[in-house]
This record gives structure tokens, C-alpha cells and sequence, in this order.
């Protein structure tokens, strides 16, 4: 503990879909342990890795994430049984879907982290927040997809004067 | 417009030390539809909780969110007291600025921006919350046990003491199941009948059992609590009430065949018991094999019945029963195939499915060239039982010579991922052991083998029981055998000794084998009939492998011994009775309370690809016709079934068209919560 | 073969088997083909089949032509074999019954990619891409055939056969982007690539939804990015390939590319090819334990 | 009526002269393509803008996939921005940018449907002024170019326009044939860009040239209707359920491609585009031909089959237009045909009704409908 946090040129926003039996427990665990982590993610409980959606990744990154973790249980941990290998499925076909399109699929992360992984949460997050950090602001979504509209805020000089 | 609350705890110094509650608090307060905010030392405390029920009260708050520690925490604590403050529970949210913010970030300046934007979240996605109410079902308290070995009779046991009424429906025409077969019990060498009928008798002579012996369960439908299922009573052409059990008949009938319960070491009539303790001591008439039923020929059997209970004209009867909860114990068989690979015979009725008279008849009678003395475990225990077809004398098949050298032969069929199942069968090494000392203490001069992968003795006073085997006599090799050959009357086992690296060859007079338990041959069906999962070999799936193990993936089914997994008798008692605390507590409200958060449809939406009731885990999806004003089928759609839905969210995402909303996290809620986030991320 | 087929459906049409034919005739120009609906005995000469007949007629048995179906009890429709595939996959998914449909199989020889393109013959300069290594030609699931069906091994995996796909996947990622940012930019969202698909059977669509709208109904670049994201992830391991949406698509944006490249990697992942079993469940909803998941931490 | 002549091979040059005052040129211009394209794409002529004078095919006969009304009526633009603080709704006003804006290449068919719009959109017949529009049609200026090629799926003939027509445009070229323009400076704002690129006029045009050059073009069309009949025919409401409707119109599949390509369709829908508490209302083209185009909160919905909707349609371009803004709603591009991926075409609807018209008292066809 007192990690002192630096503050970076460009921080990422990071948008997490987490299972609320594993993941976010194993979150909850990271701070009952006081480990440190950085701050740059938030997160959506979700009852499972099988409710989330494709869509909420899309909406995600046009809301502006640089980046989008999903984290469920393990594989044969599911508290449902099944969910995380549909989650598995529908990743592994959108992640392609996403690569075709081209958008850069390193910017989606998926991790099986237990209630018991704090450790492997902190280490997933900051390892991922780095890799971020490093690719920079989302160069599709960014530029023209978050908002369409933002240059009709501002006024033009030749149109004033 | 919202009235939204929002209570910011300090939780002392926990929250306030990294985060400036103040401020976010002062930022909530500027959000739109928040009207209240408070910022506090313990929202937890009494005073906190007072502090927001008044909140509640006072200003009519419609939603409210608590920026504290994890909804683990104390989701349930502010739900209650919003619900005390008339507010429904699930209008409250966590905002967790604790666990997931202030003891993570060591940062003032980090925590409370992030502290302000997970609120933010909260905020919007409580917009979209609705109130949810929980649903309350009628609960049938009554339990239907199926199989009537040691699981099913202990859990009815267990069940009928305190006070529940049960229904055992067991396909044989005794309960008893394997464990009757059993000689004597490992490590304690214990007596099996001896332990077990007072049990099956103690289960018929209990006013809160009933007893459906010779039955079985044909279909099932309802969920957990309202369950109805079609029993199909097979005819026993012995009318119950009637029946003395005198045993004149099954001593006249003329007739006979492979005896099942001797595993075909014997013959039986064809009106029979299978054996002389079954309870209920009701013969039931072959329908297969009875000349009188099959040609209208002989009949003495109800001659002799000197009460006149024969009926040659009963039918099958269908009983249709509600049940509340199902604890499944239909158990385990021996792997029935591998008989072959070790050139054995084996009886034809023990092939994996019941064969008819006609297809009886075409399969070779004679054992010529075929090595009869191969038994397995479950012949040996017969051999050995004083109540078997020897008295107790162990005596091989073929002559009856009293075997002066017998080898055991462990693991086979288990731990074979070519020819037989790839897990540890378990029991078998406890079973072997106390077969050598049952051979050496009938036969004092005999020599037994035991060939063997491994030992695999993890159990209370298990290790010490191999020990004791291998100092009664028994001699443990450790290998595997290649070969068994026909050498004059003796059996040729060609094996070897991997810990010296020569090879073995015993001429033996009987050969045990100490065969892997699969589940039994039709358990995939009833699986399919009971709505609940199954592993590739069959075993029943448990709802969690650690926490929930007698529960099956289906809510009000659980399940019990063998057929869940391989185990012995204790195992299997301790899991029956968990069962049995299971139903219990199912059965210990009057009326069911369930869970508002589960899926619903919008059946107008749903274009029935039935894609949901494919992925549910639960098949908490049934397929529902929609009528119009006059009746008039309109279009089909699916139904969620509120007994049964877990709450997963499964259906909700793999449903294109988005008919199937989870309540609690839904489509909207979460769309909220995404289009908060974008703000300052630090 | 169109008079083995003409005849039969008069036949079918007498003996009050069928009440409608579904087929093509001759459009209003002479490079294109139109759907018909024959209802009398008397009108099937209207009939035709040759490699202008590009539409994929199962379109109109999806329920959300629920209009066009009224009153047909049984439905015969003239079927290529990759439009039997599709009405295999609607029958599949439950949009439709088996006993409902009356198929007519023709053996096809391929499909002129646009009708634009229809020069009097059919050769490798305007044959559909969709195609090539098609082992439907002679079609798997027919009610009626005209001549022996003899047995193809179907078996192969599905094989992309568009140049562009290709292309596509060599390109750098950011370039592979700037490719569908230009394409994308022509989209005003009409929606036809979603009309034409016959596995687009929702009654309301996701991108109608306003509760919550998922996808901005406006063309801009969002709006129209997460519609073609969504619309080709709700045909993962469905779609059989008709090529209608890029066909259909008024400014000629390839959007079946992304169906092509998800095919290929449902076949490659999960060794699924749809619209070859009336029973099997498309992979999103199934699963294996062993599943890939190399790319999960 | 100002004429000259220009050089064919000068319209380059014309874009580039353009394009150095300060204007944005819109042009015909084919997009780039991928080295191995296969067999699927078909050729795609945009209206797009261009920096430059090499890169166009104005005047290469091919008519553009789309219109050139999205550069008056945007696909799509925002109204206004919003943002909830606390009780209050704030009003973010945007601000668009109209730039000064030449469009050239224009087919009559395409600027004649501007003069529809523009009734649509600015004129006292819709008793509303549209600022988006009226500010855009201010700014732009069209110069056509006859058409030269017209296809199988052209009828501009059909609805009283003509191949070589000048209504709605500014400057018109016609090609006579001998590698020079005709140039007919038809308004203001067509002299005003005719006097930037005077450096390339020479002289007077030649007016009988012109139309001889107009009429041979007329010859090649070869999909003739009459349209002349179809309104008063419409007009009886005994008409509106017809047969015919239900029989053409069965196989329309809605995808309504045929509304977005029509460079008269107008329709918009209005929704808001929500961030979290802010947001824009943003205004986007619609199509009579969805579903819920109609569809009302209480679920009924007047027309709740495909064909109602293609009717109305045709009613739009041949009774509402004409009825209600006194100008023609079908130009006659032909781009619904080509788009149809149904091969519904509007002109065998215009050969019925013709037909019908004619013969009012026939014998009703044997209908398979009830």
C-alpha cells in the first residue's frame, strides 16, 4: 500500500463488465486486502459473464473507453454453470468481428478472475491500463465516432465574423 | 422526474481518507433528479440508517443510492430499511466507493473523482430501477425419492422423522438396491444385510412413506415446489393388499430364469421376490417369461395363492402425484462391457439393457471356450453372502470347486481412457481388500493375487483395512494383466510386476474383477425426464461442484449417492441426508419466496427462435401459445417460469430482438450506466 | 428442367397441394428477374430459372412477411441451393415448419453477381463470388428435383472465396479500418440489407428500440459503425451466405464481407456451417467446455 | 437567356478555378477501389467533393448512386444540444456550417427534384420554412449537364422532364457532340459562377446545335409512360383499394431503398441522441416504407401491410406532391428501379393506372385477393 499514483499525460478510460459472483468479488477482495490498482477503470456488475452483451462493449468504446475488460469465473466455475462458456463463444466471434472492422482487438480484454484472484485483478488491470496508456487514445472511436456532433458546438471565427 | 437520494458514507476513516465525501456528496447534489444528499460517518449504524429511512419519509425519495462499501455488504441492509421506510428494496443501489475505490487508490484527489463517477453511474442507472416485488408460490410439502437403495431409503427416512410426507418409487420389485446385494461392508467388515433391512423395513412400516415399489417415473413437470409426476406402476399380477407373502407361489412356479439380484449366478421362478428379506415381500410375475401371461398356459400360481391374489389380467396403472421437491438416488451398475475384454461370460441378462425372451434365446447358451469363472465384484459379493446362492461358501460358477487361488484384478475399466471410463472408480480398492480377507477367511489354505495400479485408500480407517488384507494373506501385485486364457479347468493370468519388472503368470481357479461403477444404463433418459444435467459418463451434474453438491442444476431436484458421482456407503448416507436438510428447508415456509430479479419476456417482441430456451441452464423457458379475445391461437413465445429462473441473464443476451429482459439488471439500466461513464477517468 | 418444374408445381397447384408457388419471372428490364407468387395452375409458365434469378425467395417465408404469407397454408418454392440452405436455417431456428414447405430444388450453375452485370451469359467475370466452391449446386434438402440428385461431400469447411476478404485481412489494421470508414460513410441507413436478409426475423428490430436505443438511428458515423457491428454479429454462425445484403445495398457497400469473414471464423473455431441440419443450434448458443480461449488472460 | 460555348475537355479546369475561390465543388467521382475488387462490387459513382479537377466524371454519362439532396437536406444534423444540471434543462444552440457550394455534373432529373424540394422545404405551399434547407439552396448552385446516356431504367420523358432539361438549375451544359458545351446561364447565381470561369467561355452557344444534340438523346429512351391520367385517377378514392395495390405490391419487401435514393423523397424523423444527462436532437432521414413509419403509440398502425406503404408512396410522388406542393414528385431518375432489390418498379404501377384510367369501366381482374 501508498503506491503514490502518477498522473500521465494521457490517462485511459477504462470500462469493465465483471460477473458479480467472481470478478467482483475478487475486486472486493483487492480491497479488503488493500492492494493498489489503477484508478483508471469502472466497473458494471453484472450478474454474469453470459449477460454481457456485445452491445455494451459497442457502446462502450462510443462512449469513449479506450479500453474494455470482461471478466467472469474460471471455466467449470460459472455459478450458473454455463454462462462463461457462452460469453467465451460470443467473445472469441465479436473480438474477430471487431478485428475485421478494424479495430484494434488489444483494447478488449478478457480474463477469468476468481473471488479469490485479487492478486491476478490488480495485475490484469494495471498490466492492461498500461498497455492502454501505451496505444493511446482510441484512434477509430475517438476521432469521429464518440461524439458526431462536436463541431457544431463550436463556432466557427469565419462564420462570426 | 426522479427523486433521488443519495447517502455518501465515511465509514469512519475508511472512505473518508482517500475520498473527500463532502464533495461528492456536493457533486451528487448537482446531478439531475438527485434531491437529497447526505454525507455521513456510518451509514451502517443505527443512526445512519435512521437518518436515511427519515430521508426516505421525509422527502418522498423515489430511488436512493448509497455510495458505501460492497453491495456484499450491505445491499441487504439498506434494502430492508428502505422497505421499513416504504420504499421499494430495489430502488436502492451501491455505489461502492469502498472496496472498489477508497481502499484501493491511495490518492485523495484520484479517489474522489472516481468516487464521484461511479455515483454518477448509480445515479443514472437508478433511473431505470424498477420496483420489483418478490413472488410468492404454493409449495406441495411432499417429496418423491426415486430409487430405494441406501440414498433413497435414507433420505426418506431422514425426510418421514421430521415430519415430511414421501413417496419412494424404485423400479425393482424390493428396495434394497446394491447395498443388499452386499456381503459384508468395508473397513469395518460389518454385515450389509444385517445394517440394511431394518432400514428397508423401518421405510415400509412408516406411516409418512409410501412405498411404490416395481414403478417408475414416467414424466415430470413443474418447477421447484410445484412439481406433478406420472408414476407407471408396472403390473406385479399380485394384488398388494391382498398378498401375505406366504411364498407358496414362487416355491410352486414351475418355471425359472437368471435370478437378477444373484447377478445371474442362479435361477429364480418366475413369480418372485428377489430376495427373501424384500420389503415389500410382494412377488411380482415376469411378464416376460410367464407361460401364463405369454400363452394363456399353466397358472399354478394362483392355485396355490391361498388368498387369491393373483390377477393374470392387471394392467400397468399411472398415478399422477404433486411433489414439492425430488431427491434422485437411482445409483450405480457395474460397467456391464467389460466381461469381453477380458474373455469372460457373463450371463445374458446382465447385457446393458433388458433383453426379451426371443433375443434371449439367440444368444449362446453354452460357455464353451469361454472363461465362466471371470466374475465381478458384485458376483463375488453374492458368492460370499451367507444369504447368496452358495450360503456363504465361496464356491466357483462353473463347478463349484472351492478356488484354492483366486486374482483380483483392480481398476478395470476405470482409469482406461481407451476401453473403459477415464476416472478412479474409488471404491474398488477397499472392495478388493475385503474380498481377499472374505476368501481368506472362508478359505484358510487359499491363495489370493491382487493386481493393482494403484492403492487409493483416503478414508477413516481405510489404509489400515489395505494393511490388513495384505497381512491376512493377500498378496498384492503391482501391475496389470494382459491375458487370461482357459488352461485346463484353471484360468491362465498372464500379468506383470512393474516394481520388479517380471512378469507374473498365476493359474488361477476364479478371477474377480474389481469393475468400474458407471451410472446406470438409462441414466442419460431419466436425466432428460427429470430436466437436469449430466456429465459425458452419465453421473448426474451438481449445481456447483464445491458449494452446491446435492443440488442439480435444476431448482427442487437434488440429488443423492452414486448417481451423482462414485461413492461408498458412508459418502452416500452423508449425501442423502444432506438432501434430505435440503428439502427441509425448502419445505420449512409455507409458501415459496422467490427472487424478483429474473428474466421476463415481452412476448409480443419475441419472435420464438427458442434460442433462449436452448441456452437457459435451468429450462426456466417454456414455449407458450398466445390466444387472442376469442381464443384463437395467435403466436407462440416464450415464458419465463418464475419458480425456476436463477436470475443468470443467459437468455437476456443471447435474445436478438431484445424480448427478455432480466430484472434487476436490465437492458436499460445498464445501457444508463454505460452512458455515464466517459467523464474524468482521474 | 423449368418444364420438369412448371410441371410439377401445376400439379401441385391442382391438386390443391400447395397454395402458392413462390418463383421468379421476367423483370421489368431485361437484365433482372422478379419474384412471383403463382396462385393458378394456369399462370406457371411465368416461371423461369436461369443465373439472373439472384433473389433468395426464402426471404418470404420469414414471419416478418407475415402478410405476404396470409392465407398459404402450404408454400412450394423454387429454391437454388443456397436458398434451401437458408430455408433449412429458418426451420432451424423455428421461423418456420418443415411440413409448411414445399420445396422445389433446381440445380443452379452459379448466380450473376448484380444484374447490372448481365451480359446474355454467365462467366467468370460476373459470376457472384458466393459461387465458387458452392456445394450446393445441386441442392441437399428437395422435396422435388428435377433428374438424379447425385451425392456431393458436403462435408468441406467453409472457404471464403470473396477476393476482397482476403484483401481485407492483409491489409493493416488501420488501413483495413479506413477501408470501411469510406464505405461506411456512403450508408444512410435504409435498412435494405436487413430487409433482404431471410434470417432477420425480429418483429422489432434492435436498432428500432428506443427503450434503450442501442444504436443511434442517425447516419453518422456511430449510428452506422454499431448498426453493421450489431447486424453482422447477430448473423454469426446463421447467416448461409445469400450475399443479398450487399447486393440490395443501394450504395453498394459490401456489408455481406463481414458475414463471410464470421463464417469463416465459426468454421474455423467451432467447425460450424449453418443451413446444412434442420435440427443443429448455431454456435452462439452452444457450447464446449474445450473451447478456444486463447485469447483470454 | 446568356449562352456560351465551353470545351469539353475544360471542365477540369472549370472544377480547379472553382475550387481556388474558396467554393466546395461536389462532383460525380468514382471510388477508390481495392486492387482484387472480385466480382461482387459494381462501379460507384458518388456525388462527393473534390479538391481537384483530375479527379471526376462529370459528363461520363453514369448517373450517381445517390442524389444530390443530402447536400441540402443532410442525411443527418443535429437541431440543438441539451444538458440536465440538477432541475434545469439547458439549450445548447449548434452551429452549422453553410459553405459557399457549386455542384456540377448535375442530371436534369436530379435538378429538376431540387425545385420539388425546394417546394417541400422554403415554399408557402408547406406553411413552414425549413433554416437547414432554404440556408443550403442559398448557398449552392447547380450546374447541370445534360444527361447523354440515359439506361433502361431512365423515364424522365414519362413525367414531363426531358433529357436535356434545365428546370432547377443555375448554369446547364449540353454536349454538342464535337467536343464543346453548350452553356445556358440560367439564374443569378449561374452567372455568378459563370463569370469565374469566364477565362474558359468563349462566345455565343449554338442554340440549334443544342437541340438537335437534346432530341437524339431523347430518342434512347425507351421506358415511355403516361403519366398524365395517374393524379385524377388518384384522386377518386374509390381507387385508393384497388386491386392493383396488393398485386403489385406483394413482394415489396419494405427495405425501402427505393425513398433513400429518391431525390424527392424527404421524410425525417427527430430523435435525441442521449449521453448519459446530455445530448443532442438530431434530425435524420426516414422511410415511408418501415413499419413503424406509422405505427402509433397505441399500436395500431393505418398502413400495416407492405403494400399500403407502397402506396403511399406512389401516392406521394403522384397525388400529394403535385396536390398539395404544386410541383412534380417524380422526376423519372429511375433510381428506385435500379435499387429495387425486388424488381418493383414504379413504372409498371404507372402502366396500370394508366391502363386503368383508360379503361374505367373494364371488366375488374379476376383478383386472388379478398
Amino acid at each position: 500500500m501508498g503506491k503514490k499514483i502518477e498522473i500521465h499525460d494521457f490517462e485511459p478510460k477504462i470500462m469493465a463488465f465483471v460477473c458479480k459472483w467472481c470478478t467482483y468479488s475478487g475486486a472486493d477482495l483487492a480491497g479488503t486486502s488493500r492492494m493498489d490498482y489503477s484508478p483508471n477503470v469502472r466497473m458494471v456488475r453484472l450478474p454474469c459473464s453470459g449477460r454481457i452483451d456485445p452491445q455494451f462493449m459497442i457502446k462502450a468504446f462510443e462512449q469513449g473507453a479506450d479500453g474494455v475488460i470482461i471478466s467472469g469465473c474460471h471455466p467449470g466455475d460459472c455459478h450458473y454453470n454455463e454462462g462463461n462458456y457462452y460469453a467465451r463463444r460470443r467473445n472469441t466471434t465479436f473480438r474477430q468481428l471487431m478485428d475485421f472492422n478494424g479495430i484494434d482487438i488489444e483494447r478488449i480484454e478478457f480474463s477469468w478472475i476468481s473471488a479469490a484472484e485479487a492478486i491476478k485483478w490488480t495485475e490484469v488491470i494495471d498490466a492492461f491500463t498500461e498497455k492502454v496508456r501505451e496505444l493511446g487514445r482510441h484512434p477509430q472511436y475517438n476521432d469521429d465516432i464518440v461524439d458526431p456532433y462536436a463541431q457544431f458546438l463550436v463556432q466557427k471565427e469565419q462564420e462570426s465574423a | 422526474m426522479a427523486k433521488i437520494g443519495v447517502f455518501v458514507c465515511q465509514c469512519g476513516n475508511n472512505i473518508a481518507r482517500t475520498v473527500d465525501t463532502a464533495d461528492v456528496a456536493k457533486y451528487s447534489s448537482e446531478q439531475d433528479g438527485v434531491v437529497h444528499v447526505e454525507d455521513y460517518k456510518f451509514m451502517c449504524s443505527a443512526p445512519g440508517q435512521e437518518m436515511f429511512k427519515k430521508a426516505i419519509k421525509e422527502k418522498g425519495l423515489d430511488a436512493c443510492i448509497v455510495s458505501a462499501c460492497s453491495p456484499k455488504m450491505h445491499e441487504a441492509t439498506f434494502r430492508n430499511a428502505a422497505e421499513a421506510a416504504g420504499l421499494n428494496p430495489f430502488k436502492v443501489e451501491i455505489a461502492n466507493i469502498r472496496e472498489h475505490c477508497s481502499w484501493v487508490h491511495d490518492d485523495k484527489a484520484v479517489g474522489t473523482v472516481k468516487s464521484k463517477d461511479l455515483t454518477k453511474m448509480m445515479i443514472e442507472r437508478i433511473k431505470f430501477n424498477k420496483p420489483l416485488e418478490r413472488y410468492v408460490m404454493p409449495l406441495t410439502k411432499r417429496a418423491l425419492v426415486l430409487g430405494g437403495g441406501i440414498a433413497g431409503i435414507q433420505a426418506a427416512l431422514d425426510l418421514a422423522q421430521a415430519g415430511v410426507d414421501v413417496h419412494i418409487v424404485e423400479r425393482e420389485p424390493s428396495l434394497g438396491g446394491n447395498m443388499a446385494r452386499l456381503s459384508e461392508t468395508f473397513p469395518t467388515l460389518d454385515c450389509s444385510q444385517c445394517i440394511m433391512t431394518p432400514r428397508m423395513v423401518e421405510v415400509q412400516n412408516h406411516p409418512l412413506i409410501t412405498v411404490h415399489a416395481y414403478a417408475e417415473l414416467e414424466q415430470l413437470s413443474g418447477f421447484i415446489g410445484n412439481f406433478r409426476a406420472r408414476i407407471r406402476q408396472k403390473a406385479k399380477y399380485v394384488i398388494d393388499d391382498l398378498c401375505t407373502g406366504c411364498g407358496e407361489c414362487w416355491e410352486k412356479c414351475p418355471f425359472s430364469t437368471e435370478s437378477e439380484f444373484e447377478m445371474g449366478l442362479v435361477k429364480r421362478p418366475i413369480i418372485y421376490i428377489p430376495f427373501p428379506q424384500a420389503v415389500p415381500t410382494v412377488p411380482v410375475i415376469d411378464n416376460t417369461e410367464c407361460p401364463k401371461i405369454l400363452k394363456d398356459k399353466c397358472g399354478l400360481c394362483a392355485d396355490v395363492c391361498g388368498p387369491d391374489c393373483i390377477d393374470f389380467t392387471q394392467q400397468d396403472e399411472i398415478k399422477e402425484i404433486d411433489f414439492g421437491a425430488i431427491i434422485v438416488a437411482t445409483g450405480f451398475q457395474l460397467m456391464p462391457n467389460v466381461y469381453r475384454e477380458y474373455g469372460g461370460w457373463r450371463p445374458p441378462h446382465m447385457t446393458p439393457k433388458k433383453l426379451t425372451a426371443k433375443q434371449r434365446k439367440a444368444l449362446p447358451r453354452s460357455d464353451a471356450g469361454r472363461l465362466v469363472d471371470v466374475i465381478n465384484g458384485l458376483e463375488f459379493e453374492r458368492l460370499a453372502s451367507a444369504s447368496g446362492p452358495t450360503g456363504g461358501q465361496i464356491r466357483r460358477p462353473s463347478d463349484g470347486k472351492i478356488p484354492e487361488t483366486v486374482v483380483f484384478i483392480a481398476c478395470v475399466g476405470s482409469r482406461d481412457c481407451n476401453k473403459g471410463v477415464e476416472y478412479c472408480s474409488k471404491i474398488c480398492c477397499m472392495y478388493t481388500a475385503k474380498h481377499t480377507m472374505l476368501y481368506q477367511h472362508a478359505v484358510h489354505h487359499g491363495k489370493s493375487y491382487v493386481f493393482y495400479m494403484d492403492i487409493r485408500a483416503g478414508g477413516k480407517g481405510y489404509e489400515e483395512f489395505i494393511n490388513r488384507a495384505q497381512d491376512e494373506g493377500a498378496q498384492y501385485v503391482r501391475g496389470r494383466v494382459s491375458r487370461l486364457t482357459k488352461k485346463g479347468d484353471k484360468i491362465l493370468v498372464k500379468g506383470a510386476d512393474t516394481l520388479t519388472g517380471q512378469a507374473v503368470d498365476v493359474e488361477a481357479d476364479m478371477v474377480v474383477l474389481a469393475t468400474a461403477m458407471v451410472p446406470q444404463g438409462d441414466a442419460e433418459q431419466v436425466a432428460q425426464t427429470l430436466g437436469i444435467g449430466y456429465d459425458k459418463h452419465g453421473f448426474f451434474s451438481e449445481q456447483h461442484p464445491k458449494l452446491m453438491p446435492v443440488e442439480s442444476s435444476t431448482g427442487g431436484i437434488y440429488l443423492a449417492g452414486a448417481c451423482q458421482g462414485v461413492k461408498d456407503i458412508p459418502e452416500t448416507v452423508s449425501q442423502a441426508s444432506a438432501t434430505a436438510a435440503k428439502v427441509l428447508a425448502l419445505f420449512s415456509k409455507d409458501e415459496m419466496e422467490r427472487d424478483p430479479e429474473i428474466a421476463i419476456v415481452d412476448q409480443e417482441k419475441c419472435m420464438n427462435c427458442w434460442d433462449c430456451v436452448t441456452v437457459c441452464p435451468y429450462l426456466a423457458i417454456n414455449r407458450v401459445e398466445l390466444k387472442d379475445r376469442n381464443g384463437n391461437f395467435r403466436k407462440w413465445a416464450a415464458e419465463v417460469n418464475p419458480g425456476l429462473c436463477q436470475g443468470c441473464g443467459i437468455c437476456n443476451t443471447a435474445c436478438r430482438s431484445k424480448s427478455i429482459e432480466l430484472m434487476g439488471y436490465t437492458n436499460e439500466q445498464v445501457y444508463a450506466q454505460i452512458t455515464a461513464f466517459g467523464g474524468d477517468i482521474i | 428442367m423449368i418444364e420438369q418444374i412448371r410441371n410439377q408445381a401445376r400439379k401441385l397447384l391442382e391438386d390443391g397441394d400447395v397454395d402458392v408457388v413462390i418463383g421468379y419471372a421476367e423483370g421489368s428490364d431485361p437484365a433482372r428477374t422478379t419474384p412471383v407468387f403463382i396462385r393458378k395452375a394456369e399462370d406457371v409458365d411465368k416461371l423461369i430459372y436461369d443465373p439472373r434469378c439472384i433473389n433468395s425467395l426464402p426471404l418470404y417465408l420469414n414471419k416478418r412477411h407475415e402478410y405476404t404469407r396470409k392465407g398459404w397454408k402450404k408454400t412450394a418454392i423454387i429454391g437454388k441451393g443456397c436458398d434451401i440452405r437458408a430455408i433449412v436455417q429458418l426451420i432451424a431456428e423455428n421461423q418456420l415448419k418443415r411440413d409448411e414447405i414445399y420445396i422445389l430444388g433446381v440445380p443452379c450453375e452459379g448466380q450473376v453477381s448484380h444484374p447490372e452485370k448481365w451480359d446474355g451469359s454467365l462467366h467468370d467475370g460476373n459470376r457472384a463470388s458466393k459461387c465458387i466452391g458452392c456445394d450446393v449446386m445441386t441442392p441437399h434438402e428437395t422435396d422435388f428435383f428435377p433428374g438424379d440428385k447425385p451425392d456431393v461431400d458436403r462435408s468441406n469447411p467453409y472457404e471464403v472465396t470473396s477476393p476482397k476478404v482476403a484483401n481485407l485481412m492483409e491489409l493493416e489494421l488501420d488501413k483495413r479500418f479506413a477501408f470501411w470508414r469510406t464505405d461506411f460513410d456512403r450508408c444512410f441507413k435504409c435498412y435494405a440489407c436487413r430487409e433482404v436478409c431471410p434470417h432477420c426475423s425480429c418483429n422489432v428490430c434492435i436498432t428500432d428500440e428506443t427503450t434503450p436505443s442501442w444504436i443511434d438511428p442517425a447516419a453518422h458515423k456511430k449510428g452506422v459503425f454499431s448498426w453493421h457491428l450489431t447486424r453482422a454479429m447477430h448473423l454469426v454462425g446463421r447467416c448461409t451466405g445469400c450475399g443479398e445484403c450487399t447486393r440490395a445495398c443501394p450504395m453498394d457497400i459490401q456489408v455481406d464481407l463481414f458475414n463471410q469473414r464470421m463464417k469463416e471464423v465459426v468454421q474455423e473455431s467451432y467447425s460450424y456451417k449453418p443451413g446444412y441440419s434442420l435440427e443443429d443450434k448455431h454456435p452462439l448458443i452452444t457450447y464446449q467446455v474445450d473451447d478456444r480461449e486463447d485469447f483470454i488472460k | 437567356m446568356k449562352t456560351a460555348t465551353l470545351n469539353k475537355s475544360d471542365i477540369g479546369k472549370c472544377i480547379d478555378l472553382l475550387v481556388q475561390s474558396d467554393l466546395r465543388v461536389i462532383a460525380p467521382r468514382l471510388q477508390p477501389r481495392l486492387d482484387d475488387e472480385g466480382t461482387d462490387s459494381i462501379d460507384v459513382l458518388t456525388f462527393t467533393e473534390v479538391d481537384s479537377g483530375n479527379d471526376h466524371q462529370v459528363g461520363e454519362g453514369l448517373l450517381p448512386l445517390n442524389g444530390v439532396k443530402e447536400f441540402l437536406f443532410a442525411k443527418h444534423e443535429p437541431l440543438f444540444a441539451y444538458e440536465k444540471r440538477g432541475k434545469k434543462v439547458e439549450i445548447i444552440p449548434v452551429h452549422h456550417e453553410y459553405p459557399q457550394t457549386v455542384i456540377i455534373g448535375v442530371r436534369p432529373c436530379d435538378a429538376a427534384s431540387i425545385a420539388s424540394l425546394e417546394s417541400v422545404f422554403s415554399d408557402a405551399n408547406a406553411g413552414f420554412e425549413d433554416p437547414f434547407f432554404t440556408e443550403r439552396r442559398s448557398r449552392t448552385t447547380f450546374i447541370t449537364y445534360s444527361c447523354t446516356a440515359p439506361d433502361a431504367s431512365c423515364f424522365c420523358t414519362s413525367v414531363d422532364l426531358a433529357p436535356d432539361s434545365s428546370k432547377g438549375s443555375d448554369l446547364h451544359l449540353t454536349e454538342l457532340g464535337d467536343g464543346r458545351l453548350h452553356v445556358e446561364v440560367i439564374t443569378e447565381a449561374g452567372e455568378a459562377v459563370a463569370k469565374k470561369l469566364e477565362a474558359l467561355l468563349e462566345g455565343e452557344g449554338d442554340q440549334a446545335a443544342r437541340e438537335k444534340a437534346g432530341a437524339s438523346v431523347h430518342e434512347k429512351l425507351t421506358r415511355l409512360r403516361n403519366s398524365a391520367p395517374i393524379m385524377d385517377w388518384l384522386m377518386d378514392t374509390a381507387n385508393f383499394d384497388d386491386e392493383m395495390w396488393q398485386r403489385l405490391g406483394e413482394k415489396c419487401i419494405g427495405c425501402g431503398s427505393c425513398t433513400f435514393v429518391c431525390p424527392t423523397c424527404h421524410c425525417f424523423d427527430i430523435v435525441d441522441e442521449n449521453k448519459g444527462s446530455k445530448g443532442y436532437r438530431v434530425k435524420f432521414w426516414d422511410s415511408c416504407q418501415f413499419d413503424h413509419f406509422t405505427l402509433h403509440a397505441s399500436g395500431h398502425n393505418p398502413r400495416d401491410w407492405q403494400y399500403k406503404r407502397y402506396r403511399n408512396r406512389f401516392n406521394c410522388k403522384f397525388k400529394i406532391y403535385p396536390e398539395k406542393f404544386e410541383t412534380q414528385g417524380c422526376v423519372g431518375c429511375g433510381r428506385c428501379i435500379r435499387a429495387c432489390p425486388v424488381n418493383l418498379d414504379i413504372t409498371e404501377y404507372m402502366a396500370e393506372v394508366a391502363h386503368k384510367a383508360a379503361n374505367p369501366n373494364a371488366m375488374k381482374a379476376d383478383s386472388d385477393f379478398e
